[in-house]
């Protein structure tokens, strides 16, 4: 309906295979990250902090995730183990060379979570399916083991926990008690914006048709001399980067701090989840997805109390809790039965349905 | 006005010059090719003619030559008609879909010695005849493709030639040379010759000066205020008149960018994505963008259909006033055609890719009123025109404000019209052709000595003072009492109902006009679905008596209309039928292009003829018919006539002698 | 050199020197390899059956178990509970089918993998809910099961046999026993290895897809009852039992997901190899490794051999 | 598109030997002592009743089986064993008997795909997506868009490619392959379930990349008449075994041939 493609052609090559070829949807995704800074000024702590930030987060986590499951299609339930390397290291990072600006060891710790993944993904050349999600499960408990028996990691801490000491970026901290909501917002939504384009990049070129090649057809991929080591484990290690910053921006940018079982196996299947409902091979999925499955607990814990109260039935948290479980759980049984495909889809449809508006295909 | 050429600028060698250096970084062309639209500029079209043109010299083609252009509307093709005309060489564009024998006859009567082709399919083509072309010298060719092992000593890829003039043009002299070749010609000089592919007989060369052209170029671009910055979507035929006028001559004349399509099987896409501002298109492409328009909205949503529904009658109510800008419209109806236009019409023009239509026309047929109401009601501004290849196109246009379905609009500027007591029209202007190429006969039947030309249509003037087209003048008969009997155009009226497919008239030297009907099948078995009427075959649906009843109000309605125009109120329809069988090109009832065989079908259906006119209510007939596996087989039924009432004459109108 | 020492000759000095510890830990290993074989049986039934990767079997464990201990507290009998509880297994099973396979189907294996994740989220929170989120003690005496241990003098030292997990490995063993038979000599058996194959075949031996679905996941939920009474009287009720009932993932991986002999062996080497590991490698890198190991165990293993113990041989084919 | 990089050599230079060559899997024998051979810029046809290892000898020549017994050379080097990717590195594509795309690129992706051989860009680039990744995707894809055109799809270009007919997906099989620019080219039943039409197409296509481009093609065919037309020599395969070998006209007339294949097929 919006769309006024007509006149809207291509003479170069660039042009023509630009990632927003239609000026409609230049202008949505601009609008939509100007809303997104202007949150920073107009939304209050509580939605920052509560809301965005691990929004946010735990949509680059499902990009993440996404590369590999989405894009790549190889299953895994590592992905809180491989979040978790990337905050450890961190941490690690950032102690040992306090020096150094925090936000280079951001984007730093992600390479050990990268290697880390790729060492993981080694068996994806022989094995696949289930088999191979079965052998992810492997590094996701062999990690978690290393969180709580290597004290080394958190500098002999005795509490075991990480914790986010006092860093600061242009004098202003990002880090630590005194980091304000909005400042960690802004830092937070502008690695996620960047990492956002560099993945699009990469699924929209070379790299990226490798991986659904592998994906789609695996054997007429490596006929056609796509080399399926390589590519998996590129996958894995790409996948695992993604992981690894949200770890990190999860422990520092969000929590302020946290212990090995934030990076437990649950933290894996929820960012599956994310993945699965959100849509298989698609970036934009992936922050719907986050959006769904983080964002409706909130709500339901909102919601449910005020919808329970007026029958005067006893709503304690714990009886909030096992609700908000089994609705989310019975969600993603609908959510599977109404669209496979994930609200991607319902994206992808909704768009054509605007392009060929008002025919409706 | 910057289209006014100026006295020097009398070809189109001469105006090309002119843009490359009035508006050398404008887009002169685009084609889409490889996947993107290839564009070049004015200044680079300019470059590479000049080099084509002293590419084609070295090939030997001389002032005078004839250079054949052979293929789909490709940048290369056109170019091939300026840098042809630079050297005072005649292009003549051939239909790149003529068999091999008609090519061989146009070729070989246009005496052309060389031909520049698009690709492998026409050089075969040309080579399969090559001996019936013994002038036929060289062939040029767009695209190589599978062309690579041909023999090469008569074949040459455009861009070698191109290139061979590159090389030469590397000499100062022999640049002079050229300009001086682009010089020496002039206004009156023969510019192109344009085969009309006739119904019947050999296609005869129209003839068109530089003058002519120009001046029917000038003619469009003033009335539509054309310029540099409109965009052409050229896919017609580049043999056929109108392309030539839009997409070369008004192309070149106002500096506007011609852009060619990919293939034909991407045309509808490539006509989106370039959104053009001036589009030319046959009444079939309307409808048919139309009738899937329709379709398609039957697939949707009840909600969205029932707004689609909303939203395009009230354009239908008030869309056209609103586009003509009249008065009238009141300021809630005003609101709710711009509400619709966000939900509906601009959208629907964006999926038509005409979002950004300034003028779009459509000729050639009767185009059905509701078909162009449509497109107006919705905010594309759609008019009719009528031309013909002997006017270079332009005889009547309609002004803006005065544009409705049933007329062709008043004369175009700079032409006279008149109409003679057979009704046929006649008319003059600086765009008329020269003669036909080496046919003197036809040429003085055609062309008075005063210089009006025979259109060989006839019509009348309304009372408004605009042109209604009825028929071809041959086939307008006389009735017994005088009275005109235009077939077609009773045919027509009848068939614009969606319930009639096809209509056969009867009348000329009868007492009255006499009809056969043909049912659409599927416009009127949705509505005996949708009213409950139940029949086991066409023909039992064809002679359902709420079918005749249906069928017998719109032919009531056509008879009104036909009293109330001049001249027409004799041929109202007084008896009709409804065929028991649908026409069928198999049959040999139509043509393969789906027209009426007249004679024939009142040869096979004489007995329905006698019954017409002998005042019987039914008759028997028996058919043989051949069924679509190619078996034969007889169908026999009763069928049924009706007879109409009649209406009163209007009094006839004195006709308006050649307006302006 | 002192690490190599460590990790490949000492433990076994120390197995042979101490033979009585090394049987206990067998023995130890042995008894929850026959729980992991029972975990892993009801995957494989539902696996093989209908291609469903279900990852919901863990919870189903949990989830029947609370059933069972949850009635017996509100007071009701031991063996009525137990009959309601496979009366609840039952409607679970048709609830599945109906709700989640049925508008499933044709889906990609993924797809409905995911499902069963949103039934484990649901049975969580439906468990929880009315049973409470404390653990809780299985219900032992009332069911017959024995209590107490034997010690029996051996090889210089006393290794000590716990009567519950001796129960436990018959139980499962019977268990197993009884789906074998069930399997190659029932009607209903044999159309469920039909469908394995072919699901038209099933259809000519007249059963539905659907009452088939149903029953091989009311026998998952059988076996998932029995698995859920036995672990739960070792270490009782609670949600956490669900990780360990992820422990039946690598056996499936060593047996191949569609064999029942494959389950069985594939249980024993993980709970034999788990227990052993941790108990003579584990002191090295600090114990725990119980957690991970099995995963590592399977993950090595399939390297070797992709398609598992029991798998056949995938020859890729274009 | 780049002839590759040996254009026509005379017909008669051998490209690819196959001696002796013996396949099995388990008990099951699927070639028994294969020998023929293929030569630069010719059509080979590779016929024979169903089961009589066609496929399987395809599946040899391009890595993805390795033979028991016997060996094949492939430019005058013994082919050792190898992964697929190898094999296409060394210059042999191939289409497949069931269309294997990647069904959820489009036509274009699927063709850029099967250009990946040749880019190289590195990964720091293609995090960008601009300068020589972007160079490099541009290049290629004027490549791509030729085979495009060559193949007259167009109208497809930008359509995923699982919602094409049968027809047209085979098309764009035919396009990757060529992408790939191979040496040679192994067409597993290129016409399979494709109607007169699209057969004519078809048969004109792999004509036209013979020649156009020297290719060598290598094709199993059940269409006897498509195959007597196309190819240069023939080979004939019955339970994995060679019976005939040589031209069209010499195959049609060979009474093994009518006996175990023409006389039972048709």
């Amino acid at each position: 309906m919006f769309y006024r493609e007509a006149g809207q052609f291509k003479s170069t090559y660039p042009a023509d295979m630009a990632i927003f070829p239609l000026r409609e949807d230049r202008i949505g995704i601009a609008v939509i990250i100007l809303a997104a800074y202007s949150l920073a000024f107009l939304g209050n702590a509580f939605l920052l902090q509560a809301v965005m930030i691990p929004f946010l987060v735990f949509s680059l986590a499902a990009i993440g995730l996404n590369i590999l499951t989405g894009y790549a299609g190889l299953l895994s339930l590592g992905t809180g183990a491989f979040m978790g390397v990337g905050a450890y290291a961190c941490y690690k990072l950032m102690t040992a060379f306090p020096d150094v600006n925090v936000i280079v060891w951001i984007f730093v710790s992600g390479f050990f979570s990268a290697a880390i993944g790729a060492l993981f993904g080694l068996p994806s050349l022989r094995i696949k399916g289930f088999y191979l999600a079965v052998a992810t499960l492997a590094a996701q408990f062999f990690l978690q083991w290393c969180f709580i028996r290597i004290p080394w990691l958190v500098n002999y801490n005795v509490s075991g926990a990480l914790d986010a000491p006092l860093r600061t970026l242009f004098g202003i901290p990002v880090l630590g008690a005194t980091a304000t909501p909005q400042t960690r917002y802004l830092v937070v939504l502008t690695i996620v914006i960047l990492l956002t384009w560099v993945a699009s990049n990469l699924v929209h070129g070379r790299i990226g048709r490798a991986w659904i090649a592998i994906r789609d057809m695996d054997l007429a991929a490596e006929l056609m001399g796509i080399r399926p080591l390589q590519t998996k484990l590129l996958a894995f290690a790409v996948s695992s980067y993604y992981c690894g910053v949200a770890g990190a921006l999860l422990v520092f940018l969000w929590y302020g701090g946290a212990e090995y079982d934030v990076f437990n196996i649950n933290q894996s299947f929820f960012i599956l989840f994310m993945v699965i409902i959100g849509g298989l091979g698609s970036l934009i999925g992936s922050f719907f997805g986050a959006a769904l499955i983080f964002i409706l607990p909130i709500v339901l814990g909102i919601v449910l109390p005020a919808m329970l109260s007026p029958f005067g039935l006893s709503v304690g948290a714990d009886v909030i809790e096992h609700l908000r479980f089994m609705i989310v759980g019975a969600l993603i049984i609908f959510f599977l039965i109404v669209e496979p495909h994930g609200l991607a889809r319902l994206w992808q449809i909704g768009k054509q349905k605007l392009l060929v508006w008002p025919f409706p295909y | 006005m910057t289209t006014a050429a100026s006295s020097r600028d009398d070809t189109f060698p001469k105006l090309l010059a002119r843009n490359a250096l009035v508006r050398p970084n404008r887009t002169a062309f685009r084609h889409k090719d490889f996947g993107v639209w290839q564009s070049w500029t004015w200044a680079e079209v300019h470059e590479v003619v000049r080099a084509y043109a002293s590419g084609l010299q070295s090939l030997g083609l001389k002032r005078g030559g004839k250079i054949a252009i052979i293929g789909h509307n490709r940048p290369h093709l056109y170019w091939t008609m300026i840098a042809a005309q630079w050297i005072g060489a005649i292009p003549v564009p051939v239909y790149a879909d003529s068999v091999a024998d008609e090519m061989a006859y146009v070729l070989a009567h246009a005496e052309v010695t060389h031909a520049a082709v698009q690709d492998q399919e026409q050089v075969d083509k040309l080579l399969s005849v090559a001996e019936r072309m013994p002038q036929l010298g060289r062939i040029l060719y767009d695209e190589d493709r599978g062309l690579r092992d041909y023999d090469h000593s008569r074949l040459h890829s455009i861009r070698s030639v191109v290139e061979e003039g590159r090389a030469r043009l590397a000499d100062g002299a022999e640049r002079e040379k050229l300009e001086a070749e682009k010089q020496a010609g002039n206004g009156a000089d023969l510019a192109i010759i344009l085969y009309t592919s006739g119904t019947t007989g050999r296609p005869k060369g129209v003839m068109l000066t530089f003058e002519s052209v120009i001046a029917a170029a000038e003619i469009g671009c003033d009335f539509d205020k054309l310029d540099e910055t409109d965009e052409i979507i050229a896919y017609l035929p580049i043999a056929w008149v109108g392309d030539h006028i839009f997409s070369y001559a008004q192309a070149i004349l106002a500096g506007l960018c011609v852009n060619c399509p990919e293939n034909p099987e991407t045309i509808a896409e490539d006509r989106r994505e370039i959104g053009a501002t001036y589009v030319f298109a046959p009444p079939r492409i309307f409808e048919s963008m139309l009738t899937l328009t329709m379709v398609r909205m039957e697939d949707a949503g009840a909600l969205k259909r029932r707004m689609f529904k909303f939203f395009i009658d009230h354009a239908n109510k008030v869309g056209e006033r609103i586009l003509n800008r009249q008065a009238g419209v009141g300021a809630w109806d005003r609101l709710l055609w711009h509400v619709g236009n966000v939900l509906v019409y601009a959208p629907l023009r964006n999926r038509f890719g005409m979002t950004r239509v300034k003028v779009g026309y459509t000729a050639g047929e009767a185009i059905g009123p509701e078909i162009f109401r449509f497109y107006r009601s919705i905010g594309v501004n759609l008019k009719q025109l009528y031309g013909q290849t002997e006017a270079s196109v332009y005889i009547t246009m309609q002004p803006n404000g005065e544009i409705r379905a049933d007329t062709v609009g008043r004369p175009a500027p700079r032409v006279e019209i008149r109409i003679d007591e057979n009704g046929e029209v006649l008319y003059r202007s600086p765009g008329v052709f020269v003669g036909y190429y080496k046919d003197e006969d036809k040429t003085a039947e055609t062309k008075t000595p005063d210089g009006f030309v025979r259109s060989g249509d006839a019509g009348f003037f309304d009372e408004t003072g605009h042109l209604k087209i009825i028929d071809r003048a041959k086939d307008v008969g006389k009735m017994r009492d005088g009275s005109l009997f235009p077939p077609k155009y009773i045919e027509n009226k009848l068939k614009f109902y969606p319930n009639i497919k096809e209509a056969v008239c009867f009348g000329d030297g009868r007492d009255f006009v006499g009809c056969f009907i043909n049912i659409d099948l599927v416009a009127v078995s949705n509505w005996a679905e949708r009213n409950g009427v139940t029949y086991a075959s066409y023909q039992e649906l064809a002679g359902h008596p709420l079918v005749y009843e249906m069928i017998e109000k719109h032919v009531d309605e056509v008879n009104r209309s036909l009293a109330s125009e001049p001249r027409m109120g004799g041929a109202q329809i007084k008896r009709f039928l409804i065929l028991h069988k649908e026409l069928d090109a198999d049959d040999g009832e139509l043509t393969r292009t789906q027209k009426v065989r007249r004679g024939f079908i009142a040869e096979r259906y004489d007995p329905l003829i006698q019954a017409l006119y002998n005042g019987s209510t039914e008759a028997d007939i028996s058919t043989e018919v051949t069924f679509e596996d190619g078996r034969k087989g007889v169908i026999a039924a009763r069928v049924k006539v009706r007879d109409m009432k009649l209406y009163p004459v209007k009094q006839a109108a004195p006709l308006p002698e050649a307006a302006e | 050199m002192d690490i190599l020492y460590k990790v490949f000759i000492e433990p076994f000095v120390f197995m042979g020197e101490a033979p009585d510890l090394l049987l206990q830990t067998l023995w130890e290993g042995l008894v929850s390899g026959v729980l992991y074989a029972l975990i892993a049986l009801g995957f494989v039934l539902i696996f093989k059956a209908s291609g469903v990767f279900n990852f919901a079997q863990g919870i189903m464990v949990v989830f029947s178990a609370l059933i069972l201990v949850g009635l017996y507290e509100k007071g009701v009998p031991a063996f009525l509970a137990l009959i309601l509880a496979i009366g609840a297994m039952l409607l679970l099973a048709v609830a599945v089918e109906r709700v989640v396979l049925r508008p499933l189907v044709n889906q990609p294996d993924i797809i409905l993998f995911m499902a069963t994740f949103g039934l484990t989220y649901f049975l969580i929170g439906l468990g929880e809910l009315i049973f409470g989120g404390n653990p809780k003690e299985m219900i032992t005496g009332p069911l017959f099961l024995p209590q107490g241990t034997t010690e029996l003098e051996m090889f210089g030292g006393l290794v000590r046999f716990q009567h519950l997990d001796i129960a436990a490995a018959v139980i499962a063993s019977i268990m197993i026993g009884l789906l074998a038979v069930f399997f190659s000599k029932t009607r209903i058996g044999r159309a469920l290895r039909a469908v394995a194959d072919s699901h038209k075949a099933a259809l000519s031996v007249g059963i539905s897809l659907n009452q088939i679905w149903v029953i091989v996941w009311f026998a998952a939920g059988i076996v998932a009852l029995v698995a859920g009474i036995m672990w739960g009287a070792r270490s009782g009720v609670s949600f956490s039992l669900q990780i360990i009932a992820l422990k039946a993932l690598p056996v499936l991986i060593l047996g191949g997901f569609t064999s029942i002999p494959g389950a069985i062996i594939g249980g024993l080497i993980i709970g034999v190899g788990e227990k052993l590991g941790e108990f003579y490698w584990g002191p090295l890198v600090g114990g725990g490794i119980e957690t991970w190991l099995a995963y590592v165990i399977a993950l090595l293993f399939l390297l070797y051999r992709p398609q598992g113990l029991f798998g056949e041989k995938i020859i890729e084919r274009i | 598109m780049r002839a590759p990089d040996n254009p026509v050599a005379a017909k008669g230079d051998v490209l690819l030997a196959v001696d002796n060559v013996s396949l099995g899997f388990g008990g099951v024998k699927a070639l028994s002592d294969v020998s023929f051979d293929i030569r630069r810029g010719e059509i080979r046809a590779i016929i024979g009743p169903n089961g009589a290892g066609k496929t399987s000898m395809l599946n040899c020549i391009n890595g993805f089986y390795y033979p028991t017994e016997g060996r094949i050379t492939f430019k005058g080097v013994k082919r050792p064993k190898m992964r697929p990717y190898e094999a296409a590195r060394g210059g042999i594509a191939r289409t497949f008997q069931n269309v294997a795309l990647f069904k959820s690129m489009s036509t274009l992706d699927n063709i850029m795909a099967g250009r990946s051989l040749k880019m190289k860009s590195n990964f720091f680039w293609q995090l960008f997506r601009h300068g020589p990744a972007m160079k490099e995707e541009v290049e290629h894809r004027r490549v791509v868009e030729e085979i495009i055109d060559f193949l007259e799809i167009q109208h497809i270009r930008k359509i995923p490619v699982g919602r094409l007919p049968y027809g047209l997906q085979k098309r764009v099989e035919l396009g990757r392959a060529l992408a790939m620019e191979p040496d040679l080219l192994l067409l597993d039943e290129p016409m399979a379930g494709m109607n007169l039409e699209e057969k004519e197409d078809m048969s004109r296509f792999i004509l036209e990349v013979n020649q156009q481009f020297g290719t060598t093609i290598a094709l199993i065919e059940h269409d006897m008449g498509v195959v007597m037309d196309l190819s240069d020599r023939v080979v004939v395969l019955e339970y994995g075994r060679k019976i005939a070998d040589g031209t069209p006209d010499v195959v049609k007339s060979d009474q093994r041939v009518i006996d175990a294949y023409l006389g039972v097929a048709h």
